[in-house]
C-alpha cells in the first residue's frame, strides 16, 4: 500500500466563547474564551493509526469534534488530501463525511434506541446514496462478528449488550470504507473481557480494510495496543508525540513521564517509581503566554514563562519542552506558538527516565 | 497467623425482583487479617459491591443473605438488625468508600458538620475532639484542614474524594472498604488517590478491602486477591501466587485481557460470552461457558473452593492460602501452557501477529 | 392488489419496515391493562360524539310533555327517561348523548392547536438554540404566568362569546407546558452521540430532524397531545360553567351550569352528576392514557421485552 | 454571592417585576375592545352621553396622563371607581380579598402537608400495592374539573346527607346580624365553620394529588443518591437520616407550592362560583359579565402581584433550606 497523506491538521485551534450572562452583555464586558485546543498540529497517512492521549479536560475531544466537522475551527486549518477545510464546499464536505467517521465513546448513547441496528446501518448508505445496503450491512455485520446477521439486523440497541452495541457502532464507522476512523474512547465503558475483544476488532479491521485511525482515549495501555504513534495532549497543546514504543520507553516531556509512570502495572513485583503529581489541570481560559505544563512541572525554569517550541528530538519523536533544546539562540528558536514546522536542535544528552 | 478480622462463609445474597428473583452471591468465602490489603477482583455485575454492602448491613431493601455468614471478629453479623450495626460495625469497624464516592456527599450539609454526626453517633468525642481528628484526617489526604466546613459543591470532584477518605478514616476503623475508588478517574488522579490509599496504610494500621475491575491496582497495592466470577469466588491467595500461578481459567484469561504498557505488542486474551444470569444458587461453574477448558462435570456441580497445593511458589505448601474453585485445577496450568505455545486464533479470526510496530 | 402485496411493495421499494413499527407502535399503546381502559373509554366518547344524536332516545331540544300535557319537569330517573329530566322538562339521557360532541371536539381541536404550536416552539428552540431560543422561552415563561381560566375569561369577555373562539383562546395559551418539555427533551437528543453520528455521516438538519429527534420526541409528543385534549376539556368547561361560552353549544359543561343557575345541582343530581362524571372520566382519561403511553414509549427496554 | 446580597437583589427584581406587570396590565387594558363604552353604545346609549361618561372618568386625557394618574392613585390605595356599582373599587374587594385568601391558602397549605406526608409513605414503599395503586384516585380527583369537584360534594354532604349549607358564607337569615360584627369576628363564628367545611375540602382535595406525586417521586429519587446511601452506613440514627432525605425531599416540594397557589386561582374562580362564596373570583365572574373595567383591570393586577410574590417568598424559602442557590456553587 502506498503511504499517502490523507489528514493535515495545521497549527489548529478551537476556541469557543464564554457564555455571558445578560448584564455581561450589556455592560459590554469582554470574558476570555475557552483555549480548548490551541495551535495542535499532525499527519495522518494511510494505514497509520495514532493515539492521542491526555487528562479529561484536555481539549482531545474537542480535537476529535473539529476534525469531524461538527464543530467549526477557529484558527489554522486541517486539510483533507489537499483540500482545506476552511474552503470546503457541499461537494468536499460530503465527500469527508463519506471517507472520515466516528466511532462514539458511550455504546449506550451512540446508537439511536428508535432505530433498529438495520436503520442504523443503512443510514450511512443512503444519506451517500448507495444501493447494495443489505448486502453492506450483512457483510458488515460479519466482519465486527455479529452473526447470523439475521439474528441482529432487526433488532433496537437496547436489546444489545454493551460490546454488541459498540460492534454495531464500529460496522456503522467502517460501512462507507472510509479512510480514516476517528475513536472518541471506544471501549472506556466496557469491561475488561468485552474491551479486549473490541480492541482486537478494531485492530484488525483498521488493518485488513486500509483504514486509518486516530484513537484518542485516557488510557495510554489502551492506546498503545492499537496505535502506531501516540501524540500527548495538555490543555489543549501537543507535548509530545512518538511512536508508540519509544514513547512508552523514553518519554522525554515531564508530563508525559508523570503520564506513564501513573500507569499502574499489572505485575506484583514490579515497582512502580511515582512522580508526584500534584494538584490538577488548570482551567483552559485566559492562559497567555508560556508552557501550559509549567504550574505542575517538577522541571520548571524561568524560560517555561514563554512558550516552547515544538522541537524533533530523535526520528519521529517531537516534543515542545524547554529542557531539549538549545536556548543560546533563542531569539528565533522560541516563538508564541506560530510556525508549524519544527526546527532542527540539538537533541537533549540521553537522560532516559 | 491469628484468627481473621474478617471471614464470609459460603454466603449467598438473593434479589427479589418482581415474581422472580436473581442471585447476586454464590457461596462465596475469604477472609481478611489484620492490617491486610485485599482486592476483590470481577467484572461488573460480578457480586463484589453486594458482598460490601452485605458487610455493612447496607443491601438494598429487596436483597436478602440467604445462607452462609460473615464473621467480624468471631461474631456472627449476617443477621444483625439496623440497630446493631450501626451499634457495632457502621464506621467505627467498617467504613466504607463507596462507588461514585463524589456524589456521596449531603449537598446541603457542611463536611464537618457530617463528621460531628458520625462522631456523635459511634464515639463520645467532644465536639472539638471531633473536629481535630477530623482536621488531621483531612491533611493526610493532602486538602486544607481550614475548609473543612465548607458544603461538598464548594470542591472539585477529586477534592470530594478525599474529603470522603478523610470521613471514612478519621474514626480509626479497623477495616475500610473502598468500592471502585478510582474507576472514572484519570491516571494522574487515579495515582494520586492510589498514593493517599498507600498513605493511610502507613499512618494506621487499618485493613483494607478494595473492589475494583482492575488487576493492575490490586497487584500494586494489596496483599491478597480474591477474583469472583458472576457470584463465585474462582480464586483466592497472595497476589503473587496468583499473578505466578493463576489457576483458574478465568484468571488465567483475565490477566491476558488486561493490556499491559510494558508489552504493548503483547497479544491480548478475548474472554468470550456472558457471565450467566443467576435466578438460584449455582450449582455449576458459572463460568463454564466461557471456559475453553469447560468439560461436563463442571455444568453438573459447583467446585468448590480448594488450596492449591501441589505448585505453591510460597514455599509452605501445606497450608496453602492459595485456593482456587475449579474441578480441573490441577490440568488447566498445563493446559494453559499448551495453547499459549500453540498460538491460537480467536473467534474474531485473523492471524494474531497484528502489524503492528 | 392485497394487502400483502401492498405490504410488499412498500417494504421492497423503501425498507421502511413500516409495518413491523406500525404493529409495535399500536401493541405499545395498550401494552398494559389501564392503558387498555383508559384509550376503551376514550373511544366510548368519541363514538359518542359520532353518533350521539342518532341513538338520543328523545329529541334533545324537545321540551318533554306527560300523558296530561303537563310539562315533565324534574322527573328522577324512570324506565322512560334513565336520567330523568330537567326542570324544563328536557330528557337528560339525550341532553347526555348530544353533548358528547361539542366537548370531544372541543378536545380535538385544542389538542392540535396546543400540540402543534408547543411542538413547533419546542423543536424550533431546542434544535436552533442560540438567541431564538432565549426569545421563544422566555416568551414561553411569560405565558407561563398566566392563570388561564382568567385571562380566557376575560378575553372571551372583549372579544365576543363562540364556543369556538373559547378553545382557540385555550388553545392559544395552553401550548406552554408543551412547548417547555418539547425543548428539553430536544436539548438532550441533540447532544447524544447518535444525533451527533448522523451529523458525521453527512445527514442534513431536517433529515435528522425526522430521523433522529422527531422519532425520540414522538412519545412525548403525544403525551402532551393527550394533556392538550385533557386541559382544553377541563378549562373549556370550566368556561362554560362560568357563563362565558355560547350557552347554545350544549357540552356537558353547558349542562352543568344550566343546573346549577336553576339551584337544583343538590336536589336534582341526576340532572347535575352524569355529565360530571362524564366530562371528569373523559379528562381523567385522556391525561391516564397519555402518561401510561409515554411511559411505555419512552422506556427503551420496552421493545426488548415485548420481542 | 453572599446570603444578604442574594436576598436584596431577589427583592430588587420583585419590586421591578411588579412594576412591569402593573405597566403590562394598564397598556393591555386599554387596548381592548368592546369595554364599558361600547357595551353602553350596543345598549342604545346616546353618544353624547357617552362622550360624557369618557368625560368624567378622563378617559380622553393622553393615554400618558391616564397611565401616571393610575400609577400614582394605586400607589395611595385608590384603586378608582367601579363603573357599575359607583363605588370605590378598593371598598369593593377588600374583604373579597381576604376571603379567597382565607379559602386558598389554607386549601392549598393543607393539602400540601398532607400530600407530602402521604407521598412519603408511599415514596418508602416501593414496589408495593400501596404504590402501585395509592395515588390513583389522588390523581383522577386532581384531574377533575374544579368545580366537578364541588358540584359532589354539594350532592352528597348538602343535598343527600345534608350536613352543611350549599352556599354562601353566611346563611341569608343571618347577615344583618354579623354585619354588626368586627370583620375579624365573623371568621371566629360556628356560622362560619359551617360554610366553609365544604369548600376548603373542595379546593384542598382537588389540589391534593401534586405535592402527593411530586414527594412520592422526589423521596424515591432522593433514596436512590449516592449521600443517602453514605447516610446510611455512616451509621447514624434512622431518625437523622429521615431528616436528611425529608430536607432534600421536599426541595421540589417547595417549589411547586407556589405554582400550586397560583394554579389555584382559576379553579378557586369554579369554587366560588358552585358555592356563591363571597370571594375576589365571583367578584371578578360579576364584573366581567358586565365589563366593569376598574374591578377588573385592579382584580388582575392584585392576581400577578400575587404570583409574582409567590415566587419571591419561595425563593427566599429555598435560599435559607438550599446554599447552594444562595451562596452559589463555585468549583474549587
Amino acid at each position: 500500500m502506498t503511504d499517502e497523506l490523507l489528514l493535515q491538521v495545521e497549527n489548529l485551534e478551537k476556541y469557543y466563547a464564554q457564555k455571558r450572562s445578560l448584564k455581561e452583555i450589556a455592560l459590554r464586558k469582554e470574558k476570555d474564551p475557552v483555549q480548548a485546543v490551541d495551535d495542535v498540529s499532525m499527519e495522518v497517512h494511510s494505514n497509520q493509526s495514532i493515539g492521542v492521549i491526555g487528562e479529561s479536560g484536555c481539549g482531545k475531544t474537542t480535537l476529535l469534534e473539529v476534525l469531524m466537522g461538527l464543530e467549526p475551527l477557529t484558527g489554522g486549518d486541517v486539510i483533507y488530501r489537499g483540500t482545506r477545510m476552511s474552503e470546503f464546499d457541499r461537494e468536499d464536505w460530503l465527500k469527508y463525511r463519506r471517507n472520515v467517521q466516528i466511532i462514539f465513546q458511550d455504546p449506550f448513547d451512540s446508537l439511536d434506541p428508535k432505530q433498529r441496528v438495520r436503520t442504523v446501518l443503512y443510514e450511512p448508505l443512503r444519506v451517500h446514496g448507495i444501493e447494495d445496503k443489505e448486502q453492506r450491512a450483512r457483510e458488515m455485520l460479519e466482519r465486527v462478528n455479529l452473526g447470523p446477521p439475521e439474528q441482529f439486523l432487526s433488532k433496537y440497541p437496547p436489546q444489545l449488550s454493551g460490546g454488541e452495541k459498540q460492534r454495531v457502532a464500529i460496522a456503522r464507522a467502517l460501512i462507507l470504507q472510509p479512510d480514516v476512523v476517528l475513536a472518541d474512547e471506544p471501549v472506556s465503558m466496557l469491561d475488561v473481557s468485552t474491551q479486549a475483544a473490541v480492541l482486537k476488532l478494531l485492530s484488525h479491521l483498521t488493518d485488513e480494510m486500509g483504514v486509518s485511525l486516530i484513537y484518542i482515549s485516557h488510557d495510554l495501555s489502551t492506546v498503545s495496543y492499537v496505535c502506531d504513534s501516540v501524540n500527548v495532549m495538555y490543555l489543549g497543546r501537543l507535548v509530545e508525540g512518538a511512536p508508540t514504543e519509544r514513547l512508552i520507553n523514553e518519554p522525554q516531556h515531564p508530563y508525559t513521564q508523570a503520564l506513564i509512570n501513573s500507569i499502574p502495572i499489572p505485575d506484583p513485583y514490579h515497582e512502580r517509581e511515582t512522580i508526584e503529581l500534584e494538584g490538577a489541570p488548570r482551567e483552559p481560559i485566559g492562559l497567555g503566554e508560556g508552557c501550559r505544563f509549567r504550574d505542575r512541572c517538577p522541571e520548571r525554569m524561568d524560560i517555561c514563562e514563554k512558550t516552547p517550541l515544538d522541537t524533533e528530538i530523535s526520528e519521529h519523536h517531537q516534543t515542545a519542552c524547554h529542557l531539549y533544546y538549545d536556548h543560546e539562540d533563542e531569539s528565533t528558536q522560541v516563538s508564541t506558538g506560530g510556525e508549524s514546522q519544527p526546527r532542527e536542535s540539538v537533541p537533549a544528552d540521553g537522560d532516559d527516565q | 497467623m491469628s484468627q481473621p478480622i474478617l471471614e464470609v462463609d459460603d454466603l449467598t445474597i438473593e434479589f427479589q425482583t418482581g415474581e422472580s428473583s436473581i442471585t447476586a452471591v454464590s457461596d462465596a468465602s475469604f477472609s481478611i487479617e489484620q492490617g491486610e490489603y485485599m482486592g476483590l477482583v470481577g467484572e461488573s455485575g460480578c457480586g463484589k459491591s453486594t458482598i460490601a454492602k452485605a458487610l455493612l448491613g447496607a443491601l438494598d431493601k429487596n436483597g436478602r443473605i440467604v445462607s452462609g455468614k460473615i464473621l467480624y471478629e468471631g461474631e456472627e453479623i449476617q443477621d444483625f438488625t439496623e440497630e446493631e450495626f450501626n451499634e457495632k460495625i457502621r464506621w467505627k469497624e467498617i467504613a466504607m468508600i463507596p462507588q461514585a464516592s463524589m456524589n456521596s456527599l449531603d449537598p446541603i450539609q457542611p463536611i464537618s458538620r457530617k463528621a460531628l454526626e458520625i462522631a456523635d453517633a459511634h464515639t463520645d468525642l467532644s465536639k472539638s475532639e471531633a473536629l481535630d481528628r477530623f482536621k488531621e484526617a483531612f491533611e493526610i489526604v493532602g486538602l486544607q484542614p481550614s475548609r473543612i466546613s465548607e458544603y461538598s459543591f464548594q470542591f472539585s470532584g477529586g477534592m470530594r474524594q478525599r474529603a470522603i477518605i478523610a470521613l471514612t478514616l478519621f474514626l480509626r476503623p479497623t477495616i475500610v472498604i473502598a468500592d471502585e475508588p478510582t474507576t472514572a478517574l484519570d491516571v494522574i488522579m487515579q495515582d494520586q488517590v492510589l498514593n493517599y490509599i498507600k498513605k493511610i496504610r502507613e499512618e494506621t494500621n487499618s485493613s483494607m478491602m478494595m473492589i475494583t475491575h482492575d488487576i493492575s491496582v490490586v497487584f500494586e497495592t494489596c496483599d491478597t486477591m480474591t477474583v469472583m466470577h458472576s457470584g463465585q469466588v474462582a480464586e483466592t491467595g497472595p497476589v503473587t501466587d496468583l499473578y505466578d500461578s493463576p489457576t483458574h481459567p478465568y484468571l488465567m484469561l483475565l490477566q491476558d485481557a488486561f493490556p499491559d504498557i510494558r508489552y504493548p505488542n503483547r497479544d491480548l486474551e478475548v474472554i468470550d460470552g456472558y457471565p450467566p444470569e443467576l435466578t438460584d444458587k449455582a450449582d455449576f461453574c458459572t463460568f463454564v461457558d466461557r471456559c475453553p477448558w469447560a468439560v461436563d462435570e463442571c455444568s453438573q456441580t459447583a467446585p468448590r473452593l480448594e488450596s492449591v497445593t501441589d505448585r505453591s511458589v510460597s514455599g509452605d505448601g501445606s497450608d496453602s492460602t492459595h485456593k482456587v474453585a475449579c474441578i480441573r485445577k490441577d490440568e488447566v496450568p498445563q493446559l494453559n501452557e499448551e495453547r499459549k505455545r500453540q498460538g491460537r486464533t480467536t473467534a474474531d479470526g485473523g492471524s494474531d501477529e497484528g502489524d503492528l510496530p | 392488489m392485497g394487502v400483502s402485496a401492498i405490504r410488499d411493495r412498500i417494504s421492497s421499494s423503501r425498507d421502511h419496515y413500516i409495518w413491523e413499527d406500525l404493529k409495535e407502535g399500536v401493541l405499545t399503546m395498550v401494552e398494559t391493562r389501564s392503558a387498555k381502559i383508559y384509550l376503551g373509554f376514550l373511544l366510548f366518547v368519541l363514538l359518542l360524539g359520532l353518533f350521539g344524536p342518532y341513538i338520543a332516545p328523545y329529541d334533545a331540544e324537545e321540551r318533554l310533555r306527560g300523558e296530561g300535557g303537563e310539562l315533565l319537569r324534574s322527573e328522577p330517573p324512570s324506565l322512560d327517561h334513565p336520567l330523568g329530566t330537567t326542570n324544563n322538562g328536557y330528557d337528560v339521557m339525550s341532553r347526555l348523548l348530544v353533548g358528547a360532541q361539542p366537548t370531544a371536539a372541543a378536545g380535538l381541536l385544542g389538542g392540535a392547536i396546543i400540540i402543534t404550536i408547543g411542538a413547533t416552539i419546542g423543536i424550533t428552540a431546542g434544535y436552533v438554540g442560540g438567541w431564538v431560543d432565549n426569545v421563544l422561552m422566555r416568551f414561553t415563561d411569560l405565558v407561563y404566568g398566566i392563570p388561564i381560566l382568567i385571562l380566557a375569561m376575560v378575553l372571551l369577555t372583549f372579544f365576543g362569546m363562540g364556543f369556538w373562539s373559547s378553545v382557540v383562546v385555550i388553545g392559544l395559551i395552553l401550548w406552554r407546558g408543551s412547548a417547555r418539555a418539547i425543548r428539553s427533551q430536544v436539548l438532550q437528543i441533540k447532544e447524544r452521540s447518535f444525533v451527533k453520528a448522523a451529523r458525521a455521516t453527512g445527514a442534513s438538519t431536517p433529515r435528522i430532524m425526522v430521523k433522529n429527534i422527531l422519532p425520540n420526541v414522538a412519545p412525548m409528543a403525544v403525551l402532551f397531545l393527550a394533556l392538550g385534549i385533557g386541559g382544553t376539556i377541563l378549562i373549556q368547561a370550566g368556561l362554560a360553567f362560568i357563563g362565558v361560552v355560547d350557552p347554545f353549544v350544549p357540552g356537558w359543561g353547558i349542562m352543568i351550569r344550566n343546573a346549577h343557575q336553576a339551584g337544583l345541582v343538590g336536589s336534582n343530581w341526576w340532572w347535575s352528576l352524569p355529565p360530571s362524571i362524564m366530562l371528569s372520566l373523559t379528562v381523567v382519561c385522556t391525561f391516564m392514557f397519555g402518561r401510561e403511553y409515554e411511559k411505555i414509549a419512552s422506556g427503551e427496554q420496552t421493545f426488548a421485552e415485548t420481542k | 454571592m453572599s446570603r444578604a446580597r442574594f436576598f436584596v437583589v431577589r427583592s430588587i427584581q420583585t419590586v421591578f417585576l411588579l412594576w412591569v406587570a402593573f405597566t403590562g396590565l394598564f397598556f393591555f387594558f386599554r387596548f381592548m375592545p368592546g369595554d364599558f363604552t361600547n357595551l353602553m353604545l350596543a345598549e342604545g346609549a346616546n353618544p353624547d352621553a357617552v362622550a360624557e361618561f369618557e368625560e368624567r372618568w378622563g378617559l380622553n386625557d393622553p393615554l400618558y396622563i391616564q397611565y401616571w394618574r393610575y400609577f400614582m392613585n394605586i400607589l395611595s390605595g385608590d384603586a378608582g371607581m367601579s363603573i357599575q356599582y359607583r363605588r370605590p373599587v378598593w371598598d369593593m374587594v377588600n374583604t373579597r380579598i381576604f376571603n379567597s385568601f382565607i379559602l386558598i391558602a389554607p386549601g392549598i397549605t393543607f393539602a400540601y402537608l398532607l400530600g407530602s406526608i402521604y407521598g412519603s409513605i408511599v415514596g418508602t414503599k416501593r414496589g408495593s400495592k400501596l404504590e402501585e395503586f395509592g395515588i390513583l384516585p389522588l390523581i383522577f380527583v386532581g384531574s377533575f374539573p374544579a368545580f366537578v369537584t364541588s358540584i359532589i360534594l354539594v350532592i352528597i354532604f348538602s343535598s343527600w346527607l345534608n350536613l352543611f349549607p350549599t352556599s354562601g358564607m353566611i346563611s341569608p337569615g343571618r347577615q344583618a346580624e354579623f354585619a354588626q360584627l368586627e370583620w375579624y369576628q365573623r371568621y371566629l363564628s360556628l356560622e362560619f365553620v359551617w360554610h366553609f367545611i365544604l369548600p376548603f375540602t373542595a379546593v384542598m382535595f382537588r389540589y391534593l394529588y401534586l405535592p402527593t406525586m411530586i414527594m412520592r417521586t422526589s423521596i424515591v429519587e432522593v433514596m436512590g443518591q449516592g449521600f443517602a446511601f453514605f447516610h446510611r452506613i455512616t451509621g447514624i440514627s434512622k431518625r437523622r437520616q429521615l431528616a436528611h432525605l425529608a430536607r432534600h425531599a421536599s426541595l421540589p416540594v417547595i417549589t411547586v407550592y407556589p405554582i400550586s397557589m397560583t394554579r389555584a386561582l382559576g379553579g378557586l374562580v369554579l369554587i366560588e362560583v358552585v358555592f356563591n362564596w363571597p370571594g375576589i373570583g365571583n367578584t371578578l365572574v360579576n364584573a366581567v359579565m358586565v365589563r366593569d373595567l376598574p374591578i377588573i383591570q385592579f382584580v388582575f393586577f392584585l392576581v400577578a402581584a400575587y404570583i409574582i410574590l409567590a415566587n419571591f417568598l419561595v425563593d427566599i424559602v429555598y435560599g435559607i433550606i438550599d446554599p447552594r442557590v444562595s451562596v452559589g456553587a463555585e468549583d474549587a
